[in-house]
């Protein structure tokens, strides 16, 4: 049973680590700050939920894993938000807009 | 111990380039960011370390409430800049930068500089090597003793019974850099509320994150104030975060900061070291000796004087992020 | 004189806290701009915390570690943020004041104006 | 283990009311805001009470020690009062009520409208907290703790310099609080290094284990070098005069007589009760040399001043050098010389008459900006008619600096110069006498100035309260009236004192 | 088990440190914010993760720490760069949305 739950773990938090890769990937690789965006909230988000995921059965208290879901939710709260607000600050100062491989 | 040998000397690499970032980064704004990753890295060694309390307090006011304490000097400075019609219009265009990169000083300064750093630095490291190895410490004297304080965790033991009068005279230099702050708002706007007047789009999402975190915000405070006694936690970290999400909702318009003249703030800064103060002064009567407990009641009082620094660290730290008053008392 | 103990894990953070506070100082001395001053002393604090860690860890390794230096390496950090809340208020005061963000050159006549009747 | 407080040992339990007095008294102002008129002077007067009794159970009963929480040294916090402590508490309650008279004509909690002042307010709480401070640095027995008292002392003490508002004390008092954190960081540095090697912070259990090795050498260096910082000691000196000189003149008067004597009584608590064999001739001879440079750049600085109130800032500078003299004649490792206990009481001598001396000046050149205008060395003639009583202060307090009998500097001096001369270091004789040289031009150049009869008499530009120039006239009498009764506070200096015994060390 | 965490902490360590190349270069302050919230979320990952390897049950609290006071680090900077300091990136240049429809012609209505 351990083996299994072992094997959860290394899967799921290699996964996450794979998705914190292509983040840092698409931040450093992406032309302009609203491309970049997604890199800040979509793949770290789901990094952090396959970690989170992954370490869950480590946890000795059902109470910690718990609190391990309320980090993920704050992380994945903090980053929708921000990245509304980065967008809409990116906009409204008028920075260049990637259009397109021309 | 070290199961993986390469993290460390990788975390120690990964936080000298940040700090090194910090200081030679061209523009102002960059070095805020660097600094507050840095402070996050720092979060990270001390966990790597085994001080959980002192990462809690790191991640708390080194890489928080410190980080957002520059960043917003940083865009004062910006408006200030702006007021005077200065020549950089502030934050609009691709690198807006508010402050131009500062020039370094002469060759002279710059290599006075680097021999004296690189002493410091050499001086420390030799200091660090000759460390004898079976290093003496406190740690049988503090576990021996621990049942007399009533408190399960160590670290709380040593901040609040064994070296009381330390976190006394802290949570009073606390309350006297919120002095320092407030006596340098200009005279007409004394009595005024702390820090700008904040005004928030009614249903867009600062409001909205301003209505949702703080709850969560409460309800890690209040369990990080609880933990205290048993595990890593206390005043210190539960105030700071109460501190922060109370300023999110005074970002979002949605809470007023009570004016500097309010009776009910003044209570709240002071009722911490007042409440640790008479708890200190019946410890004459009780034990023989200021800030004695006597063990039977101890963890009451522990908890008693905790309650009372949550409140005023909390109301500390956000007015003092919040900076001195700027707006005309109405 | 055991300069493998460097290596050890506290060695190795006490080296890294060493190195900081050099960094710090340097920044110190060279950065004219305020804000710029102010991180590198909370550098330095920084820097010194993280060798008193190393030095606690030392005495007990692995969790835990000696709770004394824990303790005053927190209330370190808080004497520290109030320290910045006062500078980054008077730099901000400074730079409304007289729009400078950076200290004068040479210690100019403090402005004790004569209150001429 | 807890001994019952009321019992014998009365005296240690008051020490932690030292600290919590002013404490409470910051934490009783805030809250009363404009109805906080006369809780200040009330517990000046409480803690000169409380001061002469510390001082009194110390005379009658020895060293006071008293073990904060019952919690014993390695683990807790210990205050220790000895002589010297008991001195320094002394001066700091002597000074603090005169300057708590004066400073009530300019500082009112409430305005004239009945609003509340945000300077006449916050001046109280901050100076409370800079005598918190100072009683925390003088009694503790542990160097983490001394450390936090220094920095209340540094965070109490920087708002004061900028309390009037003017934008020029800025620069100056982030300048001073650069510096001051700079200090205290490097001095906890070594600190922590300290308690790396023997495991302990407390004062008395590290002077029994500190071994004369490369690592306490470095700790020395570091803690030194941070409290040179502090002290504004030669090479680290630039922040004081605009600091000082750009302060209220009783915000001034209480930083340059009391705030920087905190660090260089530390610097003594270490050399002499730490580190004392690890005194040796280099070390004492570099510290003799920056006090020998700042004697004769402060004066010659003095000397070139327009402004009264810069004049007497850099005066502080030189009058610092003369304290740092003590080290060379006092320790330098030289065999047990029957003269080195007088070099060491010299030197506190020293420290306490300048701060009773400053004191005055400080108030003294106040009163004249506030009563004619300004400051101005230049215009000051017939001053001496219109405000007899602060020239007349003026006179005596210069008495001390330049070390004239009957003066307290004198009897300081006296004892530095026979140290000097009894072990044949002429080089530091010359120094003192040249310093005393200097002090001498810079304060006649002022006095007979302010003597001058002018064509017209100087008229007050505003009345100057009879209170406030007799607080002036007593702190310069105190300063005069320890050169002529030495004995007591010299009996009391010797009690517990690291260097106390005649026959030299320990 | 641990050996195979504190490996995963490192891995992660190294592409988040990539993220400082950001920092240096970022041509806007929200590229280099954005970093630091890349940074801080790497950071989140990696505390939980030495956390579990180093069996210390309060790393998670600090996890917790760090993401409430990354999202209040995020708002700050935001706030800063609108209106300095005072107002909501929202509430203004609202104006400027409905020129963007008009010259991006395949874009999709923006939903405010």
């Amino acid at each position: 049973m351990t083996a299994a739950l072992d094997a959860i773990t290394v899967v799921f938090v290699l996964a996450g680590c794979f998705f914190f890769l292509a983040g840092n990937v698409g931040l450093l690789r992406f032309p302009d700050t609203l491309t970049r965006l997604h890199a800040l909230t979509k793949a770290d988000n789901l990094g952090l939920g396959l970690v989170v995921i992954g370490l869950m059965p480590r946890m000795d208290h059902p109470l910690s894993a718990l609190k391990l879901l309320l980090v993920w939710a704050l992380g994945m709260l903090a980053a929708a938000t921000v990245g509304q607000l980065i967008a809409r600050s990116v906009l409204r100062r008028g920075l260049p807009i990637w259009k397109g491989p021309q | 111990m070290t199961a993986f040998p390469l993290l460390d000397p990788a975390l120690c690499f990964v936080i000298l380039t940040t700090a090194v970032l910090a200081v030679a980064i061209r523009t102002v704004f960059a070095a805020v960011v660097s600094f507050i990753v840095f402070g996050l890295l720092m979060a990270i060694a001390w966990v790597r370390l085994g001080a959980v309390d002192v990462a809690l307090t790191e991640a708390a006011i080194g890489a928080g409430l410190t980080g957002v304490l520059l960043l917003s000097t940083v865009a004062r400075i910006a408006k200030h800049r702006a007021d005077r019609g200065d020549d950089v219009p502030i934050l609009e265009g691709p690198e807006p930068d508010p402050a131009p990169t500062d020039p370094l000083p002469g060759l002279a300064t710059q290599s006075l500089a680097i021999v004296l750093s690189a002493a410091v630095a050499a001086a420390l490291v030799a200091a660090v090597a000759l460390l004898p190895v079976p290093a003496p410490g406190l740690v049988a004297e503090v576990g021996s003793r621990l049942s007399e304080t009533g408190v399960e965790s160590p670290v709380t033991a040593v901040l609040l019974a064994y070296r009381g009068y330390d976190t006394l005279l802290e949570i009073v230099v606390l309350l006297f850099a919120l002095l320092g702050v407030w006596s340098l708002t200009a005279d007409a706007r004394w009595g005024g509320q702390p820090g700008l007047r904040h005004l928030a789009r009614p249903d867009g999402v600062m409001a909205y994150l301003g209505r949702l975190l703080p709850p969560i915000g409460l309800l890690v405070g209040v369990y990080l104030f609880w933990i205290g006694g048993y595990r890593p936690g206390g005043a210190f970290q539960a105030g700071t975060v109460l501190a922060a999400v109370w300023l999110l909702a005074v970002m979002a318009g949605l809470v007023p900061i009570p004016k500097v003249s309010g009776i009910r703030l003044r209570l709240a800064l002071v009722i911490g070291p007042a409440v640790f103060l008479a708890i200190g002064l019946a410890g004459y009567p009780l034990h023989g000796a200021f800030l004695g407990y006597p063990p039977a009641i101890a963890k009451v009082l522990i908890i008693l004087i905790e309650a009372g620094l949550t409140i005023s660290i909390a109301t500390i730290l956000g007015l003092l992020v919040a900076g001195a008053p700027e707006e005309r008392p109405s | 004189m055991s300069v493998d103990s460097l290596f050890t894990q506290p060695g190795l953070y006490g080296v890294t806290g060493a190195l900081a506070i050099g960094i710090g100082v340097y920044g110190l001395i060279v950065r004219p701009h305020l804000v710029r001053k102010i991180i590198a002393v909370n550098m330095v604090g920084s820097g010194v915390f993280l060798l008193f860690g190393a030095v606690a860890d030392r005495a007990a390794p692995g969790p835990g570690g000696d709770p004394v230096p824990h303790a005053m390496i927190i209330t370190g950090i808080v004497v520290a943020l109030s320290a910045t809340a006062l500078a980054a208020t008077l730099t901000l005061r400074l730079s409304r004041e007289t729009g400078r963000t950076a200290l004068p050159p040479e210690p100019e006549d403090p402005a004790v104006q004569d209150k001429e009747s | 283990m807890p001994g019952v407080v009321w019992g014998p040992d009365v005296g240690s339990g008051l020490l932690a009311l030292a600290v919590v007095l002013p404490v409470a008294g910051a934490l009783l102002i805030l809250p009363l805001g404009r109805h906080a008129e006369r809780v200040p002077h009330l517990l000046f007067m409480a803690g000169l009470v409380l001061a002469t009794a510390i001082a009194y159970h110390v005379w009658i009963g020895g060293v006071l020690t008293a073990a904060i929480g019952g919690w014993p040294a390695p683990l807790g916090i210990v205050l220790r009062a000895d002589g010297l402590s008991a001195v320094m508490l002394l001066t700091t309650a002597l000074v603090l009520v005169p300057v708590g008279i004066f400073a009530a004509g300019e500082f009112q909690p409430r305005t004239a409208d009945g609003r509340e002042s945000r300077a006449g307010l916050l001046f109280w709480p901050l100076m409370m907290g800079v005598w918190a401070g100072l009683n925390g640095t003088f009694l503790s027995n542990d160097l983490f703790n001394i450390y936090v008292a220094l920095e209340l002392l540094t965070l109490a003490a920087v708002p004061l310099v900028t309390l009037e508002g003017k934008a020029g004390t800025l620069a100056a008092a982030l300048r001073y609080l650069l510096f001051a954190l700079l200090g205290s960081l490097l001095y906890m540095l070594g600190a922590a290094l300290l308690y790396g090697t023997h495991g302990t912070l407390d004062l008395t259990l590290l002077a029994d284990r500190v071994r004369d090795d490369a690592s306490a050498l470095i700790a020395a260096a570091l803690m030194t070098a941070g409290l040179l910082a502090k002290t504004a000691m030669f090479p680290l000196h630039l922040w004081l005069p605009p600091a000082h000189g750009g302060a209220p003149a009783a915000a001034s008067a209480i930083l340059s007589a009391l705030v920087v004597k905190a660090s260089f009584y530390l610097v003594v608590r270490l050399w002499f009760d730490l580190f004392p064999s690890l005194l040796d001739d280099t070390g004492a001879t570099v510290l003799g040399l920056f006090g020998a440079a700042a004697i004769l750049s402060g004066s010659v600085l003095a000397l070139r001043q327009a402004r009264l109130k810069l004049l007497v800032a850099y005066s502080t500078l030189a009058q610092l050098g003369y304290l740092f003299l003590m080290f060379p004649l006092a320790g330098g490792g030289t065999e047990a010389q029957p003269w080195t206990a007088g070099a060491w009481s010299g030197g506190i001598f020293h420290a306490v008459s300048h701060a009773f001396a400053k004191a005055s000046l400080f108030l003294g050149a106040g009163i004249l900006v506030q009563g004619i205008g300004h400051d101005r060395i230049a215009d000051l003639r017939g001053a001496a008619r219109s405000l007899p009583m602060v020239i007349a202060a003026f006179g005596l307090s210069g008495l001390s600096l330049m070390g004239l009998p009957p003066s307290g500097g004198f009897i300081a001096k006296w004892l530095l110069l026979t140290t000097a001369m009894a072990s044949g270091r002429w080089g530091w004789a010359v120094v003192m006498f040249a310093g005393g040289l200097l002090a001498a031009t810079y304060v006649f150049r002022v006095l007979n100035r302010a003597m001058a009869t002018p064509e017209q008499p100087l008229r007050l530009v505003q009345p100057v309260h009879q209170s406030r120039q007799l607080a002036v006239l007593f702190l310069a009498l105190v300063s005069v009236l320890l050169g002529l009764v030495p004995a007591i506070p010299f009996e009391l200096l010797q009690i517990g004192g690291g260097l106390s015994t005649v026959e030299g060390f320990r | 088990m641990s050996e195979f965490l504190l490996g995963a902490a490192f891995f992660l360590l190294i592409t988040v440190a990539g993220g400082l190349v950001r920092v240096v270069l970022g041509p806007d302050q929200a590229d280099k914010m954005m970093a630091a919230q890349l940074l801080s979320s790497g950071g989140i990952a990696i505390l939980l993760i030495v956390g579990v390897g180093l069996q210390l049950e309060g790393a998670i609290d600090v996890a917790l720490v760090v993401a409430l006071l990354a999202a209040f680090a995020a708002v700050a900077f935001v706030k800063g760069t609108s209106q300095a300091g005072t107002g909501d990136p929202e509430a203004v240049g609202v104006d400027q949305l409905t020129t963007l429809r008009q010259d991006a012609p395949q874009g999709r209505p923006d939903s405010p």
